[in-house]
């Protein structure tokens, strides 16, 4: 399926987009971290397991195993700082 | 309940005085107001700029209220977060409860800006003389949204 | 530190805007305002009148914001209460506390207050359609100020 | 020795007296308490043992087995309800 990713934060600035589309073909928030970690480079390092981040579907944080509804809006993102 | 997120300074006493307004019922406003220091992680920080995650916002702080009127019987709350760059002495968030009694209204509003700080998508950098770096999520504020689990 | 005991009203705004005017350190400011109800103990109240002890109530408001302070790292704190005759919807007692961090400036709102409820001598007395009654002190209230006693 | 006594809220209104100076030959707060029960009345009425009062010396909540100073200024009245 087509996934919509957001990216902010430090995130955003490391990997150097801020939104892209892409194809998945699997099916858990992990399925997708393990993609991009494939990407190598900055992707394996942030996203590498033990690094802190978060990731949010429809505009709500998951943890790892959430699978992913059709036309989802995947978020991932740093740990809050707000406030 | 009145959520906003916003690049403009707000008012504390226009934002309270708005609640209160013609009502006899309230007994006690708790507000918080968080602003920007001139100091962070042990060195000086000239500005910092808010990044939020447009859309979840709006709907994470609903959130962290809604949970807040289900623990505690509230008789209205605003919540603020303004967002862009800001200076030091610059307010950044504000928090209002108003209730019957304080009990209340003291633990919603800490509620709030614990979970706020844990759960709401805003991101800072910070300007120092050493070049910008994000702030980190601390340790202290996880600790502080876990107190308010119940067991 | 300012303590007030006054029979106008006070500005919120204005006393926290003072309190961070031209301030860079201050990360948090807790406030909180008690107002007269229009209900108290299952009866309407039309108006309250608080009666005080002259000289020992800046001298209690003043030890409690010294213990505050003692208990705390706090920047400033400002308390200020109303006498004399008050309508519901009325504002009677305000506090505001600034610190660094957030934590702290909660804590000792929240402390300011249950200890003045139970150590700074101020009387209300209610007008309801059944004549005058002077409020009589709560057990919530003594439980309240004994939960900071430290052990 | 002299003592000046201040009475505040439903004790002075219930007393009649705001304020009034007196001879008192005890030492401590409880004879003081005692002195003025021995008035009979509403004073033997809301300052009996088990009834809700304060004592104040020189502006300090005191308990009731207090020494009070020379020229000491006495108050008593019932449990604040301020805030």
């Amino acid at each position: 399926m087509k996934l919509r990713v957001l990216y902010f934060a430090r995130l955003r600035e490391r990997f150097g987009v801020a939104e892209e589309s892409l194809d998945f073909s699997g099916a858990t928030a992990a399925d997708l971290i393990g993609q991009l970690q494939a990407r190598g480079g900055v992707w394996a390092e942030e996203l590498a397991s033990g690094r802190a981040f978060r990731v949010a579907v429809n505009q709500e944080i998951v943890t790892l195993d959430a699978v992913f509804p059709e036309h989802a809006e995947i978020a991932i993102f740093p740990p809050v700082t707000g406030g | 309940m009145k959520i906003l997120v916003q690049r403009e300074a707000f008012d504390l006493g226009a934002e309270v005085a708005a609640m209160s307004q013609g009502r006899t019922d309230i007994g006690a406003v708790a507000s918080f107001v968080g602003l920007a220091r001139d100091m962070n992680e042990g060195s000086g920080v000239q500005a910092m700029t808010l990044e939020h995650y447009p859309g979840m916002t709006e709907k994470a702080l609903a959130a962290l209220v809604d949970e807040a009127n289900a623990r505690w019987p509230l008789l209205d709350t605003t919540v603020i977060h303004r967002i862009g760059r800001l200076l030091p002495g610059d307010p950044i968030v504000l928090v209002v409860v108003a209730s019957q009694h304080r009990g209340e209204a003291f633990a919603a509003s800490e509620f709030i800006m614990d979970y706020l700080k844990t759960r709401a998508p805003f991101w800072k950098k910070e300007e120092t003389l050493q070049g910008e770096r994000w702030v980190e999520a601390r340790a202290s504020d996880d600790a502080a949204a876990a107190r308010w689990i119940e067991p």
